[in-house]
């Protein structure tokens, strides 16, 4: 890893804002619905921001997303506009996907989010798809699919690793491995210590990195992209992380190991840029404050908007159904 | 054993699970999280059974749906009785080859000599902003499929019978949960319930009304109103979908001369098609109105609040096909 | 382009194939053994595309049915119109979340943003001795499926023009083939025809027999039969099973009187229940009859000969509900 | 590999007899196949008759086998009886499965042919559950499931190897790699070179030996079902083989490399063996010849017995569908 491409000042602060934003989002997401105003499956991807944040450098508005319930955090990264976010959230009319899809299916192509899905491993299939319509279409473009340690042991996943590397299509499989698949432990999972091993099994490449640590995350990313932008195929990549939330908001984590998780919250990704971004002269307190009171301020406005509009009327049951209104 | 008293669905099946492993060592259960560790299920069904019974016979999973049925399959023609849990019904859709291309069909294929005594928890049911991954009715793919029985209870009481027989019955049971019935408390007897025989949940003259799973609820409901108005409706519950009761249906609709069949599924190509299809040919020319249905809309279930419950019947949807039928 | 010669219905499909692939450079072609270095499919439905179109466009697969349908809903968002072939149709379960939580939905879960213009083929049907996992017409789980179109053709200039139809159509569509209908020769011509249209493929006035795919011919078989002592049957080919063309249907039952429903799919729970259901709903009290429905006996497909014909509905069968009926 | 064990002389002996069964069984099918008197989707297990042979060495009866559609070499090296075999291939009543099954569904549970699959991929999933069914028996049994080089990358093969591993089960996952999955070769199915090397994936032992050389495939069965009976876990084999008759009689093959199928049958396995028992003095001609008449008696009596027996009755599709006959 250390011929890894690291990021530079511009780069490492560009990832904080990102994972700034993702984490202001998400912190005002739950507050909203510990509130009671909003009620709505969300799964946080609190503790996994840098992640997609870091992805995101080398991604542009027209490659590929697809990704999953747990996702918000992959989508914010790629540009998912918060105002369509949260009137999705709030099941209006105004939302992305007015208000038909919710959290579990927010969609958004003008900025790649493409697939959201709810079934776990299918972000998988559909994004070797994606890399075909790519690599048809010739202009370097890529396709993402983000799916978790669970995930990579339903069949799904084996199909479309193999698929992808034997037609060399430019598609990144990115497993964030947070060590839990709902209430089940990665060693409950399978036998294996890394999930990135089984790259091995398709002839693909495949790397285990810190996803926590921005340097890391993004040169796997970059190196990753980079290669299947020139044809050269797809990778996966394990990012590990941790969800701090649990896997739905009030899970306890009672099945942790005790400690487990207030360990991980030590390690938080966001403020640890953050004070690096201090340390190394990126950018000063001040500066950071003022971008953080920025997100807040368009996170607000998105929240607000979404509250004022409508819901959908009933005749949405008989649209986008098919492409014709049915009768 | 008989005793009264109340308790939710979801105590109940806890209940049933629990008694059917102690009462026949070869019962087994599977399926993600379904052990104590992992918390016994998400909603806490199979909560106790891996401490008091043994980490042999009840198994956590990985997330591998189709392993998780051909395991129960292979178990069953092995000499035990697994129940497996899917833990959503939409889940189904990835176990599908197991359930219908070898569950169903294995003891026909072989003329009789093997079996697959297993049964097939899964929960489902939309209330809950689930969106259209995680809330579909699918008893229809199953009632199609040969070899297959498929039961959906309705209160704790049937849920509690329908599981023991469930469980003692030598073919494949899928057993739909609803979700909103595991948190209602209702009277409680604990006797097992033979498949195939409907409820008459509510006697009636003038029309009735077939249904089943969380649509009782809202179908006595609506009796209930009509009543107050001197309007007498049957309500059958049907318990077991397929083999579905034909006796209990016809002979009450030929009482009644109406019939209104409910169900939350899609109403095209649903199971209410074949029960009406069929009293329709039974009881042609005696019937005084035409059979109705009344069905989730023709959609994949919304998310927004308003959508989702414009999608599934309710006590006025329903209430309204009642009058119509009446008028 | 409109010309007279008899082909058959392999042809027919190829032919289509290559027109629409001619057509527009959008359309691709994947499925296992697809291309011409595998000989162009099993039966060579798709003999000459890769030659003709590229390796690129027409690809052979492994056998990975997940893979296949998710590559092909994956290229279908990134702007192309894939025709994936499912080899024989009870594989159809293995792809079975692909299509029905993904394929079907993603219209309407993103609120319209996205579209999957792709058309799953696949063959089926009994009469080769090939049994229980080989035979199944099972049209039913997706026309129960809202979002998934259903189209089903009995003869070559059918094949031809709903194909290119499907090609064109901004949805997914599931087109299934029979295999005993591939190799009849008839007349053929080259034109698109519109789904959702049923075709009158025999005038009548005394009943009519409502059926599609391989069915029709029977059906035909059973109406030349029956004028000779008199009875005028109308016989409707649906062509297109979801959406289904309820005008013609109800126009032509209204003028009869009396209706029968035909398909070699499991009679209970299958798509005639719905048909029967909607007759009887709309034309109550203007039948001469009750509706009937004949349909593949209520198991797997048998092996043997013996039982295999007695399994799917024949001429014979269909002709003694068609006499009880007008009796 | 030098460590394997290697078969004694009588063991040797005992593979050849297997071995010339199975392919003496299988010319003798498809002699009665090209002479139009048996008309069925049989699929030719020629040269591939070690591997079966070689395992069934270390098996017992009340061990288990889940086969495929190619999987008479591996049935009647696990001792199911010809003449139920042949009456059920002559779809007769007298057949194992009563002819309801036909070929791909052969299954024999006295013997331990528990199931037989035509869908790819699917004997694996339900090994596992036998698998389970004989950790939980405790009696030392053993699952095998075999399957081909194409199924290797079908989503179940990955859900049940990871599963098999995770939980330590007696499972032998035996890939039978004839390089082509019906008219695809194994270089466009995936990008990795050898299939054992999925099992690193798992936390499995995977080998790959010459599934024709007896003693390597003797080798490493026997050291696979020791560690599987020994409660060591499950091992993947790959054993490689060739396909003398392609995938289906009749098959011309064409697909292939020029001259590849006559080199493959160069090294016919079976007179390989038959020659080297010759020359160790194992057996003399005269002692084979005369093992060779009696099998030859044997498929002679079953052949003529299958012809004799009647075909079932109608009422057979009423019954074996559930454990009741239905009405
Ligand atoms: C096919 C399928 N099975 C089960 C579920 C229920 N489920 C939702 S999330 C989840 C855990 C997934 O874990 P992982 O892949 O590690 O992702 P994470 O939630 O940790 O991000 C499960 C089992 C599902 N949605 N789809
Ligand atoms: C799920 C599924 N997809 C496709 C098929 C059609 N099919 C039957 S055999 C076969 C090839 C299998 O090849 P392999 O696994 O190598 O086994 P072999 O036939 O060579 O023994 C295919 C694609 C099937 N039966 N099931
Ligand atoms: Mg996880
Ligand atoms: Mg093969």
């Amino acid at each position: 890893m250390s011929n890894y491409p690291t990021p530079d000042k511009a780069t490492l602060l560009e990832i904080y804002r990102k994972a700034a934003t993702i984490k202001l989002n998400d912190e005002r997401i739950i507050k909203e619905m510990k509130s009671g105003r909003l009620v709505t499956p969300y799964y946080s991807g609190r503790g996994q921001e840098i992640i997609p944040s870091a992805l995101a450098m080398s991604l542009n508005d027209d490659d590929y997303l697809c990704t999953i319930y747990r996702g918000t955090h992959d989508m914010v990264a790629k540009g998912f506009p918060l105002d369509t976010m949260w009137a999705e959230l709030a099941g209006r009319v105004t939302g992305s996907c007015k208000g038909k899809g919710g959290p579990m299916h927010l969609t958004h192509p003008e900025s790649g989010c493409m697939v959201t899905t709810g079934i776990v491993g299918s972000s998988m299939p559909i994004a070797v798809g994606l890399g075909w319509a790519a690599k048809l279409d010739g202009k370097g473009q890529v396709a993402v699919a983000t799916f978790g340690d669970g995930a990579s042991n339903i069949g799904a996943f084996h199909e479309s690793m193999n698929m992808a590397a034997l037609f060399d299509l430019p598609v990144i499989f990115l497993c964030q491995n947070n060590l839990y698949a709902e209430h089940t432990s990665m060693q409950k999972s399978t036998k294996i210590d890394r999930y990135s091993k089984r790259a091995d099994a398709y002839g693909m490449v495949g790397v285990t990195v810190n996803g926590n640590d921005p340097d890391e995350m993004y040169g796997a990313a970059k190196v990753a992209i980079d290669r299947a932008r020139a044809g050269e195929g797809p990778t996966m990549i394990e990012a590990m992380t941790f969800r701090f939330n649990g896997h739905l908001i009030g899970d306890m984590c009672d099945y942790m190991k005790h400690g487990e998780l207030a360990e991980a919250k030590q390690e938080d990704p966001v403020p640890a840029l953050r004070q690096r971004l201090i340390d190394e002269g990126i950018a000063s307190e001040d500066e950071l404050a003022g971008m953080e009171s920025g997100i807040k301020e368009v996170i607000e406005a998105a929240v607000a908007a979404a509250y004022d509009a409508d819901y959908p009327d009933a005749i949405e049951l008989k649209r986008d159904v098919f492409a014709q209104e049915i009768a | 054993m008989t005793e009264t008293t109340k308790i939710t669905m979801l105590e109940a099946i806890n209940r049933a699970l629990h008694d059917a492993m102690e009462a026949d060592p070869k019962v087994l259960a599977l399926g993600e999280e379904v052990a104590d560790p992992e918390e016994g299920g998400v909603m806490g069904v199979t909560k106790g059974l891996s401490t008091k019974f043994g980490a042999e016979r009840v198994v956590s999973t990985p997330i591998s749906e189709q392993a998780i049925i051909g395991s129960a399959i292979g178990a069953a023609i092995g000499g035990y009785r697994p129940v497996a849990e899917i833990m959503l019904m939409n889940f189904v859709a990835v176990a599908m080859d197991m359930l219908t291309n070898h569950a169903a069909k294995l003891r026909f294929m072989s003329g009789g000599q093997t079996a697959v005594p297993m049964v097939v928890r899964t929960m489902t049911g939309s209330g809950f902003s689930t969106g259209g991954q995680h809330s579909d009715y699918l008893e229809a793919w199953f009632a199609h499929t040969p070899g297959m029985k498929v039961v959906a209870p309705s209160n704790p009481t049937d849920a509690y019978g329908l599981l023991r027989a469930a469980i003692e019955d030598d073919d494949p049971v899928l057993f739909i949960e609803n979700i909103q019935l595991y948190f209602m408390p209702a009277d409680f007897t604990a006797e097992k319930i033979p498949l195939g025989k409907a409820r008459i949940a509510r006697e009636g003259s003038d029309l009735t009304i077939i249904t089943h799973s969380l649509m009782v609820n809202h179908a006595m409901a609506v009796a209930d109103q009509m009543a107050k108005d001197g309007t007498e409706a049957e309500v059958i519950d049907l318990r077991t979908i397929s083999p579905w009761d034909r006796e209990t249906v016809l002979a009450s609709v030929k009482k009644t001369g109406r019939a209104l069949i409910v169900h939350e599924a899609v109403k095209e190509f649903g199971i209410g098609a074949e029960i009406a299809s069929v009293i329709n040919e039974e009881l042609f020319g005696q019937l005084k109105a035409p059979v109705k249905r009344v069905g989730g809309a023709f959609c994949a279930v919304p998310y927004c609040k308003p959508l989702e419950s414009a999608f599934a019947p309710s006590a006025d949807s329903i209430g309204k096909a009642a009058l119509e039928l009446v008028a």
